[in-house]
């Protein structure tokens, strides 16, 4: 098993540990909290990929991984916005108590 | 496959399923944390320097710092009474599984394929590298990302901005 | 004779790794560095305390401490005994674990900064290309546990004084990095070293330290203003605001774990000064050509400790700012004016050698100061609260 | 030199246009950008004059023109340009010198006003638009800034808009001089399907030149006159409109409601002196085909016109108590000297009143509006009185405006243009008619300017206020004016007639000869006992004493009935209450009825017919299609009920839906890669 696939196995474990945070957790800011771990192991992947990939010098890998963070600072800040603005509409950030959409 | 990376495998999985179970919210934030620096160890181990430092600039010094923030903004820092879990957690983890299934096969399946040969050669990335790049090739996309990160700051702060009294 | 006076702690490590087998040599050496810095700096941290201590006591026409010892020399180590004998309590409620890694991970992130700092030639213990990158990293990380203990003491002072900690640290550390990038950017390098090797020359025996550059001068002085705020020193010591919040994010903490908070604390200012010489003011450098025979980690040290007495300085001058005060000086005030002042670095790099740049650059910075200054103050900008903390 | 004339109206206008856009507190920014305007305006006119001058000096007509094409409609263009000739360039000058004046005499006067920019951002466009008549070369251009005059007069007379008066005065100007443009527009499309040219001076192809007009003289239309003749009447009732000529001069004493500034300029100095001034412009047309010494209809018909009001409205004006109405009275009698001027005497006498009119009627007002400042808004003549000590410069400026405008003899330029007037009269060949009324009316005029000045000025003060003397800016123009008032004789006297030499480009020489014609020394003399007359009459009933507030003045002690048809302006509002407006109202009334029930009715019986279908419609909809339709709801909701059970409103359930989906796809992707 080369190194590559192990990193690759890491986030992909990483990013199914995030994904079942947000799936099964209650409270909003933890669902981001898994969406934060499913970003990072994506990165990972990215840098994993730059480092084993055949054109390291290219630094493709490593833009990506760059630009991603900085994206998902803004998603952070933005999400954790809302999640405030949520919590002073409805009181609570228990996801299961905001349906106010329920059809 | 050297032994630091078990090491550092170890304590990212760690850090991440103890963000994702445990009960406390500021206890799963620090966890979170510790996630986030195992991670950027992983971005060492594998040379990308400067990646790695901007992941703990970046996710430790901010957004760790956010999150709990909003924990604290949110009241969220006392444990829940009831569960943790929203309703039928199983489902969630069942499909959570399911996906990590799929990329495993996809990584073991693919990566059994490739040519060995590619995997030595540390590459040599000088942080000004990395700066030219982003200042020729990559110069659009950061400004779009530039513009991005403004346009996100500006809307974090009006969305959680608290509205005057009477504006409601 | 001057070479090896300049070299010596590098030849003395080099020589007791000697007697070590070759493949145990290199770690041994880094082995030994790391020892060295955990030795010298708390070794400073004590000398910094007395020096405190007698300075303030001096300003505030009283004697300090000076019964220990011939003129209370020793009250640093009866003190060290004290706060490592004294009971440590723990709030019934406090979160312990939390609670205990909050001053370690302080310590140790405190003293991870120092690695990258080049404290003579050939004396950096890991010469990182992105080593101001890791430093400022590696600082951000120190806020966290300040939260940490903060937060777990279950204590609302505590709290209090954690939020107002963090808060600020987050809005200082914008103008840090942005006067420290004119640096980076003029140098071409994120390398400490470097950044020192540039500074080391000399024409006509003066040195091409940055400070001496209308951008440099600016830059250091709003760098000084963010590493105060960010190492909570007065006059931006809310968060010990003794009068409002007992001690801060520390007040449930004694004996050996506040001893660490203190510990990380003053080495945190070393740290950060070290940075500051490192970035404007020639780092190991001398000062003038003709004493370049005095060894460059004694200079490194001396302006350590030359910046330690002005943060005592300041301490024993200012009074204490207001919250909101504090958070519009630093985003009104502090955050544009460093902007500005990348700018201006890059103006004076394309502005060719000359006469001119001089009159130009700092022309712009003065103007700028004073414009801001002035509505600012008309404004009030120092005026009511905008800042929240949980509703 | 006609090329950078546009500047000279654009500035003030822009300057207006910036004003609109300043912040209320920017007042004094607001009346600097004003003046600055102005001065420009000034400077610019004054090398305009200067060139018109020098050109004059050698001997040459100067009319200098710039046109160009506005746009095309259809095939025919519209053609805009200004010209530059000695009419144009001494208009130029009066308006922006007196504006300027103005405009320093409100920063006084307006000081406390809140609307302070408004005032002078209206009061600029007002310049602007006013030097933009006096430029014009071409009809339309003149017809477009004529409205736009009418616009800021409008605005500036309802600028205390929160006074209802105001407002009714404001609207009552613009209709009635609505009705004379609409009589000028009638005749400028005449003019222009006569002619195809709107300009006046076209290198021989405009329609105030030889060409165009013989062409006008031998088109007849109705009643025999020749188009000429017509278009002329047509234009003069526009200028009417404008000028205040009877019978469209109601509006002028109601338009006193604005501000006194504003009074001074628009309404004394300038904008009713523009319809003057249009005459004046088409005169060619007004005097075509005149027969050697004789006169044309039209210009006959502005003499009587002019001399009707003249007398007219000097009678009105004796028995006024509101000290600005009595000066726009005046004013009105004094538009008509210059209507006859115009019609007996030419061009040049009817403008050389008008010039010096301008100057002393707006230091009279401005006098005035210096007196009601000082008496804090008191205009009644007779709750004041004994000012002359308490004011002495508003006192002294304004007795030297009251002789000129009265025409004492020698010193004052009043005497030396009203002089021309009547000397032109004289000779005028139909009737002696207007020359007996123009006298009386001089008889008049002294009379009741002495009368007023004896009631503000002597006696004692009978009312409650404190007079206080005006601030500098407002007594500072007042000199100057005044200056102008005596000084402007000078070049209008016989023996020096500089002004119709200038505006009839033919050179004069300085000779006591002017004095030989025959005639002219009686009618001086004539003149001077008549003023004299005048002034002695007024001082012997008014002089120095002082009536109490309500006592009875003296003339309606005498003779009641006719004072009160005085007092009441001869009834020509009721007048035309009682005809004009009742017509309309009546005619609304009739339009009102049929609406109402003729057309009112068929609709409602139609909507009727519609309702009944209606109602049918509804009882078929309750109880048949309801029916059934109301299953299939049922039907439907209850299916939508299951699908909207997914719609459970859980983020998660959503999340979980999507990783669901992703995975499918990624087990549908690779097991088709491996098929």
């Amino acid at each position: 098993m080369t190194p590559l696939s192990g990193y690759l196995l890491v986030a992909a474990l990483l990013f199914a540990i995030g994904l079942a945070g947000a799936l099964t957790r209650r409270n909003a800011i933890l669902v981001l909290i898994g969406i934060e771990l499913m970003l990072n192991a994506a990165n990972l992947n990215l840098i994993a990929f730059w480092r084993y990939g055949p054109h390291p010098e290219a630094l493709t890998g490593m833009m990506f991984a760059i630009f991603s963070i900085a994206v998902a600072a803004a998603e952070a800040a933005v999400g954790l916005g809302l999640v405030i603005q949520i919590h002073r509409h409805a009181q609570t950030t228990d996801l299961d108590a905001i349906n106010r959409m329920k059809g | 496959m050297s032994f630091v990376l078990y090491i550092l495998a170890a304590l990212t999985v760690a850090g991440g399923l103890a963000a994702v179970l445990l009960k406390n919210t500021v206890h799963c934030a620090l966890a979170l944390t510790v996630a986030f620096a195992g991670l950027a160890l992983l971005f060492l181990e594998l040379d990308a320097q400067f990646a790695g430092f901007a992941q703990i600039l970046i996710y430790i010094g901010a957004v760790a710092i956010l999150v709990v923030f909003a924990i604290l903004l949110t009241r969220g820092s006392e444990t829940p009474k009831g569960s943790a879990y929203s309703h039928s957690p199983l489902v969630g983890l069942v499909i959570a599984a399911c996906v990590f299934a799929v990329l495993g096969w996809a990584v073991l399946h693919s990566t059994a394929q490739l040519p060995p040969g590619t995997t030595s050669a540390t590459p040599t990335v000088t942080v000004a590298d990395i700066g030219n790049a982003l200042m020729t090739r990559y110069v659009l996309p950061l400004e779009i990302v530039a513009l991005l990160l403004t346009a996100a700051l500006i809307g974090a702060v009006i969305v959680a901005m608290h509205e005057k009294e009477g504006s409601r | 004779m001057i070479e090896k006076a300049d070299q010596i702690f590098v030849l003395l490590g080099h020589w007791l790794v000697s007697f070590l087998p070759a493949a145990l040599q290199k770690p041994a050496l880094v082995l030994l560095a790391v020892v060295a810095i955990i030795v010298t700096f708390p070794a400073l941290f004590a000398i910094t305390v007395l020096l405190e201590r007698k300075g303030l006591g001096r300003m505030q026409n009283r004697y300090g401490p000076n019964r220990v010892g011939p003129y209370g020399l020793f009250q640093p180590v009866a003190d060290g005994i004290k706060s490592l004998t004294k009971e440590d309590i723990v709030p019934l409620s406090a979160d312990a674990v939390v609670h205990f890694l909050a001053p370690v991970l302080l310590v140790v992130v405190v003293f991870m900064g120092y690695a990258v700092l080049p404290i003579g030639r050939n004396m950096t213990l890991v010469n990182l290309d992105a080593g101001i990158l890791f430093f400022f990293a590696i600082g951000a990380s120190s806020e966290l546990s300040v939260f940490m203990a903060g937060w777990s003491s279950r204590n609302k002072y505590s709290l209090l004084g954690a939020m107002r900690a963090v808060a600020q640290m987050i809005s200082y550390e914008v103008p840090l990095l942005m006067s420290s990038l004119a640096v980076v950017m003029i140098t071409g390098s994120l390398n400490a070293n470097r950044i020192v090797d540039a500074q080391n020359q000399y024409t006509y025996g003066l040195p091409h330290w940055y400070i001496f550059t209308p951008w440099g001068f600016a830059g250091f002085l709003l760098f000084a203003v963010a590493a105060t705020a960010e190492t909570n020193r007065s006059p931006f010591d809310l968060p010990e605001g003794e009068s409002e919040l007992v001690a801060g994010y520390f007040t449930e903490y004694s004996g050996f774990k506040f001893a660490l908070f203190f510990l990380g604390e003053y080495v945190g200012m070393m740290g950060i000064s070290g940075l500051g010489t490192t970035l404007f003011l020639g780092g190991y450098s001398a000062p003038l050509q003709v004493l370049g025979f005095v060894p460059s980690w004694a200079w490194f040290i001396g302006k350590i400790m030359l910046s330690m007495c002005v943060f005592i300085w300041v301490r024993g001058t200012l009074p204490r700012l207001r919250q909101d005060q504090l958070m519009n000086f630093a985003w009104k005030f502090v955050l544009p004016l460093s902007l500005l002042n990348l700018f201006v670095a890059a103006a004076w790099r394309f502005m060719g050698q000359g006469f001119l740049r001089w009159v130009v650059c700092s022309a712009v910075l003065l103007i700028a100061y004073v414009v801001m200054a002035r509505v600012g103050m008309k404004r009030e900008h120092f005026g009511p609260r905008s800042y929240r903390y949980a509703e | 030199m006609a090329g950078p004339l546009w500047l000279i109206p654009t500035v003030p206008i822009v300057a207006s246009g910036v004003i609109a856009l300043l912040k209320q507190p920017r007042r004094k920014l607001a009346s600097n950008l004003a003046i600055g305007s102005m001065v420009f305006s000034l400077l610019l006119s004054l090398v305009a004059f200067a060139h018109v001058l020098s050109g004059w000096m050698h001997g040459a007509l100067v009319r200098e023109t710039s046109n160009f094409t506005w746009i095309h409609v259809g095939t025919t263009p519209l053609d805009l340009g200004w010209v530059l000739d000695p009419l144009s360039a001494v208009m130029l000058v009066m308006v922006t010198f007196v504006g300027l004046l103005i405009f320093i005499y409100s920063t006084g006067y307006m000081a406390h006003d809140e609307n302070y920019t408004r005032f002078f951002c209206f009061l600029s466009l007002f310049a602007g638009a006013m030097l933009g008549v006096v430029i014009a070369n071409s009809i339309l251009l003149l017809f477009m800034c004529w409205e736009l005059v009418g616009l800021t007069s409008y605005l500036l007379i309802g600028f205390w808009y929160l006074k209802p008066s105001a407002a009714a005065a404001a609207k009552k100007a613009f209709l009635t001089t609505r009705v004379g443009d609409v009589f000028f527009l009638l005749g400028i499309v005449w003019l222009f399907g006569q002619t195809g040219t709107l300009l006046f001076y076209h290198g021989g192809a405009g329609s105030m030149e030889t060409h165009a007009l013989t062409a006008l003289l031998l088109e007849r239309s109705a009643f025999g006159l020749s188009a000429a003749t017509a278009i002329g009447l047509l234009i003069f009732a526009g200028a009417a409109g404008k000028s205040g000529q009877f019978p469209l001069h109601v509006w002028l004493p109601d338009a006193m409601e604005g501000p006194t500034p504003v009074s001074a300029l628009i309404h004394a100095a300038t904008m009713v002196a523009a319809g003057v001034y249009l005459i004046a412009r088409v005169y060619p047309l007004m005097q075509a085909g005149m027969p050697a010494g004789g006169t044309t209809t039209a210009l006959s018909v502005v003499t009587w016109v002019g001399a009707f009001t003249a007398l007219f409205a000097a009678l009105i004006a004796v028995a006024q108590n509101d000290i600005k109405r009595i000066l726009a009275y005046s004013t009105v009698s004094q538009l008509g000297y210059m209507m006859a001027g115009l019609g007996v005497g030419g061009v040049a006498v009817g403008m050389f009143h008008l010039i010096t009119h301008a100057f002393f009627k707006a230091l009279l007002f401005m006098g005035a509006g210096s007196v009601i400042h000082g008496c804090h808004e008191e205009q009644d003549v007779r709750r004041m009185g004994g000012l002359r000590s308490r004011m002495p410069l508003t006192f002294g400026t304004y007795a030297v405006g009251m002789m000129a405008l009265s025409g004492v003899p020698i010193l004052f330029s009043g005497f030396w243009s009203k002089d021309g007037i009547l000397e032109a009269a004289q000779h005028f060949r139909l009737s002696k008619g207007p020359f007996y009324m123009l006298v009386f009316g001089a008889l008049l005029t002294a009379f009741y300017m002495t009368r007023q000045v004896s009631y503000v000025f002597f006696g004692s003060y009978r009312g409650h206020a404190h007079p206080h003397e005006s601030p500098k800016s407002m007594t500072l123009p007042l000199a100057i004016l005044a200056f102008f008032a005596v000084a402007l004789g000078a070049i209008g006297t016989p023996a020096w007639p500089w002004f119709r030499g200038f505006l009839n480009s033919t050179p004069v020489a300085f000779g006591l000869s002017g004095f030989d014609e025959p005639g002219l020394l009686a009618l001086m003399g004539t003149s001077t006992v008549v003023v004299f007359i005048g002034l002695g009459l007024g001082w012997w009933l008014y002089g120095n004493k002082s009536p109490h507030a309500d006592q009875p003045d003296v003339l309606e002690a005498a003779a009641p009935p006719i004072w009160n048809a005085l007092r009441d302006r001869l009834y020509i509002d009721e007048f035309y209450g009682a005809t004009v407006i009742a017509f309309y109202w009546w005619w609304a009334k009739v339009a009102d009825w049929l609406d109402r029930d003729i057309w009112g009715g068929a609709v409602a019986g139609v909507s009727w017919l519609f309702k009944l279908g209606a109602r049918l419609n509804r009882f078929l909809d309750a109880n048949v299609v309801d029916g059934t339709f109301d299953k299939g709801c049922e039907e439907i909701s209850v299916g939508g009920g299951l699908l909207s059970r997914m719609q459970s409103g859980r983020v998660q359930t959503y999340l979980r839906l999507l990783a669901l989906a992703v995975v499918l796809l990624a087990v549908i992707l690779i097991w088709s890669s491996r098929a």
